[in-house]
């Protein structure tokens, strides 16, 4: 009964009042670069998804047998590159469906000189280093060219992942200064409380006791500036996802947080509540082992 | 009750504050210590109240031999204990009422209980108007007054007082040593260290006299 | 003399300890935050230039003299339209010559009928609605189009300008709250110093002498953090943007600290430091104001 | 050199502790203040080391009205007078001897005066092996005296000591006040509040007695 009653500790107002805050922003923090670099995962994903599946080589040589031969030998070195799947010649009908949207309705000369295309399928497991292919494929068939977009997107793609892991190595950063910063807060708050435990220590409490006092105080602690902390982080998510939903853009609607996702946020100030109630519980354990 | 044979006490690495102290409090007895300032008398109070471990030395506490008390059986030994500290040492943020109600609590005592028993008490100090008073706020006797309820409010086994009226008027001094008479009478065996000499020679107890760290009996000198 | 060694307070390991940590790490939001907002500024105004140069009108039309009445319907249009400064029409052989990267080397046919290009200059101060422009244009000229590629630039132009102002919200939201936060934990950590004040007052110290032990400590404070929390928000920019640089990507680039930025960065501990100098200050003062 | 008129005293919105106090303080004058514990005796002190405004009366200080100073004022009469409070309110991180020095220090000393001026007196009260001792490794009736140094390190014009022998030894507190005296003879006015009656029949100045906030006067009995 006392267990839950008793009450020696003063107010927290004054003595641990920053506590709750600096979880709070720390958690803020947490989130937003959880979030910011699993939309870029996301968008890794979905990039590498289109660049994984088909690449396009254009064949451009105005003589319809120099054209043949060297799309030919285009086939031959793209099969035989590791990580393609097949490759197969567009019928010029597709390529002239693929023409039209420039030409508009204009009507089509069946004489009009259109380049080879040829449709390059990936396995989507070996990763293709489409610069080393393109090098190849100049010298096989000189007017064979790699689309140039999906070499653009293999760049954007490298740059992403090392975004990625610079995002990933700020998260780890920020989680670390979280419980570094709630650990150090922590027992900046309990070295105002030493006089208290060793009064209640002398006065024959048991440690338990002592201890029970302030795992209720620093666990609120820790659920209060969680909840804030995660609070304005959802907010600030949900803001930034429904300005880009309108426009679809990949990388920016990932930052919507999707169930899942806030599930996995809400998590965290369960963790930040546990982690600082540990931390009180240990200290305090550990002051009250020095005394006799 | 309680056996202290050759201890020895220093802080960290200082020098010895106590040497070869021995002596047996029997139960139901009353002793004050007296001696200078700085002789060593808060600091053998400290070993009573289980606040320190003597550096060497033996100490038989309630009929156990404390170096074979573990921690964990100690918290029930000390709530046998109530100790006036010099500074008081009471909880800022706490109401006299709310201080003297701490040891209850931690018994377990029901409400009812801790109403009665700390209103009743700190009535008897001249306490009755300030009940809800934080120490702040409160004079240098009230809080002593408040120390020495708080100390008592259990009817201990041993009641160790450090300098207990320091600050309270002649008048109040006699009435809280009758207090502790009281309480006595009853069995708690008491140790009140002192500097008051009209104190000692009121009561007449036996006085352990400290000197620079030696301890010297001086018989009851009749009365008691 | 004793002004500068008049050293009455304790150590601020125990009690103060978490405020420069938390002074830095809002001192890292809030650089973050900015440089986002301002690398997103970046990039709207290059996006703004592309898009308030010029826009193109391709006529597409298979007869050549319906293909000349609609281009002309379509040139009285947009020279009407405000924001417009010139409207031309390209030769066909410029506009072969941008046909021609997709044709490769293929000898051109005379007689191919290619659409005409309107390239429209605009005068880049009034803003140009190209939704309702080319409302307007398929009503005039049915086979005149808008280049839709711009079209979406202008779309995605609108979502960053959002997307500014939310970051411009939260650079606020930031700053106000590093604010509140100083302010806060100033004040908590002076809590604990409120004896030694009231000890110094009695004894007849001035106030100037009491607060300016506090406004040294409480500088340092601040000075400690700020510089923290810039030293962290730098190294983080120059990774991204180190990242990038090798893309170029607009967007991206834009977070490179820039000598001017990176200035206005450094001011940031100086002002968090002052911030926290003042609030120490203010709040000792009134502390003292209410003592006789 | 002071005089109060009619003075009254309240915390906050309490009742009065002080009611209609006048007396007058002669320059090189000593007196006692007894009086019940929570008569009023640190309140009155508390007013007389311009710690608190009167709610009601006249105060003379040093010969000025005390309502027609200003804040700035202050400081330059606090530094004239030298405190004993009732709990030390030592500073707890700093050495007995920066304790001490403090006072010197506010008023601009040089090191070697502060030094010299520092040791000499601490030695004095019997601290010399204790300099550099924080105050939470000291005895309480070395704490008093370390507060006791503290106070009159500046030979004060207005020395106020708030029971400042409760918590030394007889042999001590006889040391201590002819400490005072000593200072009174060059010209300190003093005033000492205390509850013990030894003290107050053996220096023999004239006592002011509080009762319920109501003070009296008891000439002198001759000697001092
Ligand atoms: N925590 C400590 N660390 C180091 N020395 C200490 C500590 N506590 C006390 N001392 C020293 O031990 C000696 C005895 O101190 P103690 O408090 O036992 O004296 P005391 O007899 O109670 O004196 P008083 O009558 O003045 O209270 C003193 O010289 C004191 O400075
Ligand atoms: N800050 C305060 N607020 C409210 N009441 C107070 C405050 N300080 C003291 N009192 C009350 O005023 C009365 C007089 O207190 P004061 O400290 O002046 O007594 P005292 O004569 O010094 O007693 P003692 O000898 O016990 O120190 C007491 O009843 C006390 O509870
Ligand atoms: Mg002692
Ligand atoms: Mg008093």
């Amino acid at each position: 009964m006392w267990g839950r009653t008793l009450q020696f500790l003063p107010k927290s107002k004054d003595r641990e009042g920053l506590l709750p805050w600096v979880i709070g922003v720390m958690l803020f923090l947490c989130a937003l670069a959880i979030a910011s670099a699993a939309a870029i995962g996301t968008g890794i994903e979905s990039w590498s998804r289109d660049l994984a599946s088909n690449i396009t080589v254009q064949v451009v040589v105005a003589d319809a047998t120099e054209r043949q031969a060297q799309t030919d030998a285009a086939l031959t070195l793209l099969r035989a590159t590791p990580g393609v799947q097949s490759a197969t010649v567009l019928a010029s009908s597709e390529v002239m469906a693929l023409v039209s949207p420039w030409l508009g309705d204009l009507p089509i000369d069946a004489n009009l000189p259109v380049p080879a295309l040829i449709d390059v399928a990936l396995d989507g497991v070996t990763p293709v280093n489409t610069t080393a292919l393109s090098e190849r494929l100049a010298i096989a068939a000189p007017g064979a060219q790699l689309d140039d977009h999906q070499a653009w997107l293999s760049q954007i793609l490298d740059l992403a992942a090392v975004v990625q892991i610079v995002l990933i190595s700020v998260v780890g950063m920020v989680v670390l200064s979280t419980v570094a910063i709630v650990i150090f807060g922590c027992r900046a708050g309990l070295a105002t409380h030493a006089e208290p435990i060793a009064i209640m220590h002398l006065m024959g409490a048991e440690d338990s006791m002592i201890c029970r006092a302030f795992d209720l105080r620093y666990l609120a602690h820790g659920i209060k500036g969680g909840l804030v902390g995660i609070a304005f982080a959802l907010l600030t998510l949900w803001l930034i996802s429904r300005m880009a939903t309108e426009l679809g853009e990949g990388l920016v609607s990932a930052f919507a947080p999707s169930t899942d996702f806030s599930a996995w946020l809400l998590l965290m100030p369960v963790f930040a509540a546990l982690l600082t109630m540990a931390t009180a519980r240990i200290t305090v354990r550990r002051a009250l082992k020095e005394m006799m | 009750m309680i056996t202290f044979e050759n201890v020895g006490m220093r802080y960290g690495m200082g020098a010895e504050i106590l040497q070869d102290v021995s002596f047996t409090l029997e139960k139901g007895s009353f002793h004050f210590l007296v001696g200078p300032s700085g002789a060593g008398k808060t600091t053998l109070l400290k070993l009573l109240y289980l606040a320190h471990r003597p550096s060497r030395g033996l100490v038989d506490f309630f009929g156990k031999d404390l170096s074979s008390l573990g921690r964990d059986d100690l918290p029930r030994l000390r709530r046998r204990i109530g100790v006036v500290f010099q500074d008081f040492r009471l909880f800022d943020h706490l109401t006299a009422f709310e201080n003297v109600a701490l040891p209850l609590r931690i018994k377990g005592a029901t409400k009812k209980q801790v109403q009665d028993h700390v209103e009743e008490l700190l009535a008897w100090v001249g306490l009755e108007e300030r009940l809800h008073a934080k120490p702040a706020t409160l004079s240098g006797g009230e809080k002593q007054r408040v120390a020495i309820a708080r100390a008592v409010i259990n009817k201990p086994d041993l009641l160790v007082a450090d300098e207990p009226t320091g600050n309270v008027d002649p008048e109040m001094s006699q009435r809280l040593m009758h207090l502790f008479v009281e309480l006595n009478k009853l069995g708690t065996t008491t140790v009140v260290a002192t500097h008051d000499e009209n104190l000692v020679s009121a009561i007449g107890a036996p006085v352990f006299s400290l000197d620079k760290g030696q301890l010297s009996v001086r018989p009851d000198r009749g009365q008691s």
